[in-house]
């Protein structure tokens, strides 16, 4: 419901503070994006899970390779008790792709942070087996086909 | 006593698709489940982000050819996002009702193929007659019989006459008392409850944590329905109420799928009465008109399905391109759900997620002819590798 | 008769088929199965669908052949036995359909086994794949 | 025992009229709008290429007859769309219902 985006937005600032890097509640998208340091994402995420209760459900992990020097990672998640869509984004400098794995928090994100490994070379540390998913056998080390390079 | 690997797949009678599941086995228990997916792995989304806007609509319905509606109407509806479209609400309509078709053929056909894989063949030649009813007005209305290629940029392609309208709604009469008959004979029939009944069990708040969708979520209490939370289309104006068992067993998940059959057919009616007349197309620009991200959430027939565009100023081709598939979420859960289960329930536990694996392994990779130089070289460079 | 034409005879009356799944989109699949349903029930021509290809006659094969499935597809058209034909049903089996140019599609059946009918279409309709096998028994009745 | 409830349906089914088409000889009735084999129209065509260059399967190529240029279809590569119908500015391709297209050679499956 429309009214849960302040209340969320409130909680979100005081908790995260200077970490939360800017957000915004996109009426035509019915989205509330939020854009989080590197570091407190695994805050943001146990945030997001203490506010609902447990009830939450992680839709997808996407990484995109936009061109510059930085890669966006993209959270989407929904929120059963306030029904809303919430997007955590995070912005990965292409030197070292580094982040913290948000298994522990979200069990279900076990495939999604395996794929953009695979995809675009992303390292979650913590994941307990961040291995190949799709592509075949011999297909050689080192080459992220998402990747613009 | 050491767990024996048992490997399913990846051509096998009991899948109708490669996929390949290593189960280590203890007598006839399965203790562990490794699927190792990745034989219907097309690399989709690389050739996605190569083609133009208008080309990548067929694309991406390509990408599952039960479900290819509704891969359409997301792709779509994410690109009007991202361009900022407005579409017209009869277009809304009809493309609601060609969206609930094709959910009901897709629930029909793997209806049968549980009952098939539960080893009772008349169930499953009985759904798959009446599915073909289904498969008619689908041909009707969009002209082939499985791919519909409706739904455009901007609207739908064609608009419905009244000699349509009266042919689905007889049709569908007849359908609406078919699937009561057969909900009854899910309900009370033995052979289906003693297989289906317990088979496959996953509590709410695992379903929940492994992030399940769809019938599969549904089937276990969890109450997540795109069509109800997030409206899109027309259900902003036809409400509807989620379907929900908490049985959490195969039996639940197949008796949610028979229900939200018999809702469908509710929606397409109200949707044929509500009509509004109006234009079908909306002008569409050849190049995306900002730099714009955009997503569209809607609830495939397997469960929630996500596209993800990222578009440029002035190009004709997305930047990014990114398609989270329903059964690629339920894989998690179906790994859960076969855990201490025996051998001979296998294909009734995968069959109850109704597992879509083209739609899976629909990752993008390298393109070969895109002209970039540097692609050429790490294709050349995989070729001198195999040899 | 020479046993020979007794054998293609009673072949030809009662084809079986495999039916493999190269990474297609499953809507080539979903209508040779519907093609085993009441309303097209090619169970009238003798065919059933067999699970294994030691029992197959005929292969048929859908899907843009995937780079991890060419090897399968290999191994199962070696272990099929001798007088075996193979129908390729759909775009994606002849050319690639919409995949071509995809790196994870080698495009086109044709390039790891030999094929005897191509059936265009996407998907192409029960009732034409019919008309590919009946073709095919066509070919082999005149090619012999 | 009760009965299970299927048996009412199947005793029902042996008095119905049969489901099955006999294809060959009864032929089903197609949609008028189905997309089978295309008609190209050689008098309307101004060889534009729009569609070579739209076409998502890479199935139509332009290619020199006489003085005139003209579209080749290759029917197995084509899915059967129709974008090229929608965005050929004189109506040259049009839909036909033609779908019994197997054939043995690879090569008669292009369509002048």
């Amino acid at each position: 419901m429309v009214e849960e985006y302040p209340k969320l937005a409130e909680t979100l600032k005081n908790e995260l503070k200077e970490a939360l890097l800017g957000y915004e509640h996109i009426a035509e998208k019915k989205a509330f994006v939020a854009l989080v340091d590197r570091g407190s994402l695994i805050k943001a995420l146990e945030l997001l899970n203490k506010i609902s209760g447990g009830e939450v459900h992680l839709t997808s992990i996407n990484g995109a390779d936009l061109g510059e020097r930085e890669m966006e990672l993209t959270y989407f998640i929904w929120l059963l008790p306030q029904k809303i869509r919430v997007l955590v984004k995070t912005r990965l400098p292409k030197d070292d792709l580094k982040i913290q794995s948000a298994v522990k928090v979200m069990p279900a994100a076990i495939l999604y942070e395996r794929e953009v490994h695979e995809m675009l070379g992303v390292v979650f540390e913590g994941h307990p087996r961040l291995e190949r998913l799709f592509l075949p056998e011999d297909w050689p080390e080192g080459v992220y086909p998402l990747r613009r390079d | 006593m050491s767990a024996i690997d048992l490997i399913i797949g990846p051509v096998h009678p009991a899948l109708h698709e490669p996929e390949r599941f290593v189960f280590k086995i203890d007598g006839e228990v399965v203790v562990d489940v490794e699927p190792r997916i990745g034989f219907v792995h097309r690399g989709i989304e690389k050739a996605l982000s190569e083609r133009t806007f208008v080309q990548d609509i067929y694309l991406a319905e390509r990408i599952c050819g039960i479900c290819n509606v509704v891969h359409t109407l997301t792709a779509v509806q994410a690109i009007e996002n991202a361009f900022g479209i407005e579409v017209p609400r009869r277009a809304r309509y009809l493309r609601t009702i060609v969206h609930e078709l094709n959910r009901m053929h897709s629930h029909l056909l793997i209806l049968g193929v549980a009952c098939e894989l539960m080893g009772f063949d008349t169930l499953f030649m009985l759904f798959w007659r009446d599915r073909e009813v289904v498969m008619d007005l689908v041909e009707i209305i969009t002209g082939n019989r499985v791919m519909s290629a409706y739904n455009i940029i901007g609207g739908v392609r064609r608009n419905i006459s009244d000699f349509e309208i009266s042919e689905i709604k007889k049709a569908l009469g007849s359908m609406a008392e078919r699937l009561k008959h057969y909900k009854k004979v899910f309900m009370e029939d033995p052979t289906v409850r003693a297989r289906c009944v317990n088979v496959g069990y996953l509590s709410r708040a695992r379903t929940l944590a492994l992030g399940a969708v769809g019938p599969t979520a549904r089937g276990s209490g969890v109450e997540i329905d795109v069509r109800a939370e997030e409206p899109y289309a027309a259900f902003d104006e036809v409400p509807y109420t989620a379907v929900v068992y908490n049985e959490g067993d195969s039996w639940a998940r197949l008796m949610v799928r028979i229900d939200e059959t018999l809702e469908s057919i509710k929606i397409i009616e109200q949707c044929l009465d509500r009509m509004p007349s109006g234009p079908v197309k909306v002008p569409v620009p050849e190049a995306a008109p900002r730099t714009a991200e955009g997503f569209s959430v809607t609830e495939a027939p397997r469960g929630e399905l996500l596209h993800h565009v990222y578009a440029k100023e002035g190009e004709d081709k997305p930047i990014r391109y990114r398609v989270r598939t329903p059964t690629y979420a339920n894989i998690p859960a179906v790994c859960e759900m076969l855990k201490g289960g025996y051998i001979a329930d296998i294909p009734v536990t995968l069959v109850s997620i109704d597992p879509c694996f083209s739609c899976t392994d629909r990752v993008a990779l390298v393109d070969v002819n895109s002209g970039e130089k540097r692609v050429v070289d790490i294709f050349t460079l995989m070729r001198r590798y195999r040899k | 008769m020479s046993l020979l034409k007794l054998a293609t005879w009673a072949r030809l009356k009662s084809p079986w088929i495999l039916h493999v799944n190269t990474g297609a989109c499953n809507s080539c699949d979903i209508e040779v199965l519907a093609a085993l349903t009441p309303r097209f029930d090619v169970e009238r021509f003798g065919i059933l669908l067999k699970p294994s290809p030691r029992h197959a006659d005929i292969l048929v094969v859908t899907g843009a052949v995937t780079r991890q499935a060419a090897e399968r597809i290999k191994r199962v058209y070696e272990q099929t036995p001798d007088p075996k034909f193979v129908i390729a049903v759909g775009a994606c089996a002849i050319g690639g359909g919409v995949f071509q140019n995809c790196y994870g599609v080698l495009g086109g059946v044709d390039k790891i086994i030999p094929v005897d009918v191509y059936v265009p279409g996407c998907p192409p309709r029960p009732d034409a794949i019919i008309y590919g096998v009946v073709k095919l028994i066509e070919k082999v009745t005149k090619g012999g | 025992m009760r009965l299970p409830s299927l048996l009412k349906e199947v005793w029902s089914n042996l008095f119905k009229k049969p489901v099955t088409v006999k294809y060959p000889f009864k032929r089903l009735p197609v949609s008028p709008i189905y997309r089978g084999k295309h008609e190209i129209l050689r008098d309307r065509c101004t060889g534009c290429g729009l569609c070579a260059k739209i076409c998502p399967a890479f199935a139509i190529t332009m290619e020199t007859i006489g003085d005139k240029v003209f579209p080749i279809i290759d029917l197995g590569k084509c899915i059967f769309c129709y974008q090229c119908e929608d965005v050929c500015p004189r109506g040259a391709i049009r839909r036909g219902k033609d779908f019994e297209l197997a054939s043995w050679s690879r090569g008669d499956l292009i369509l002048r």
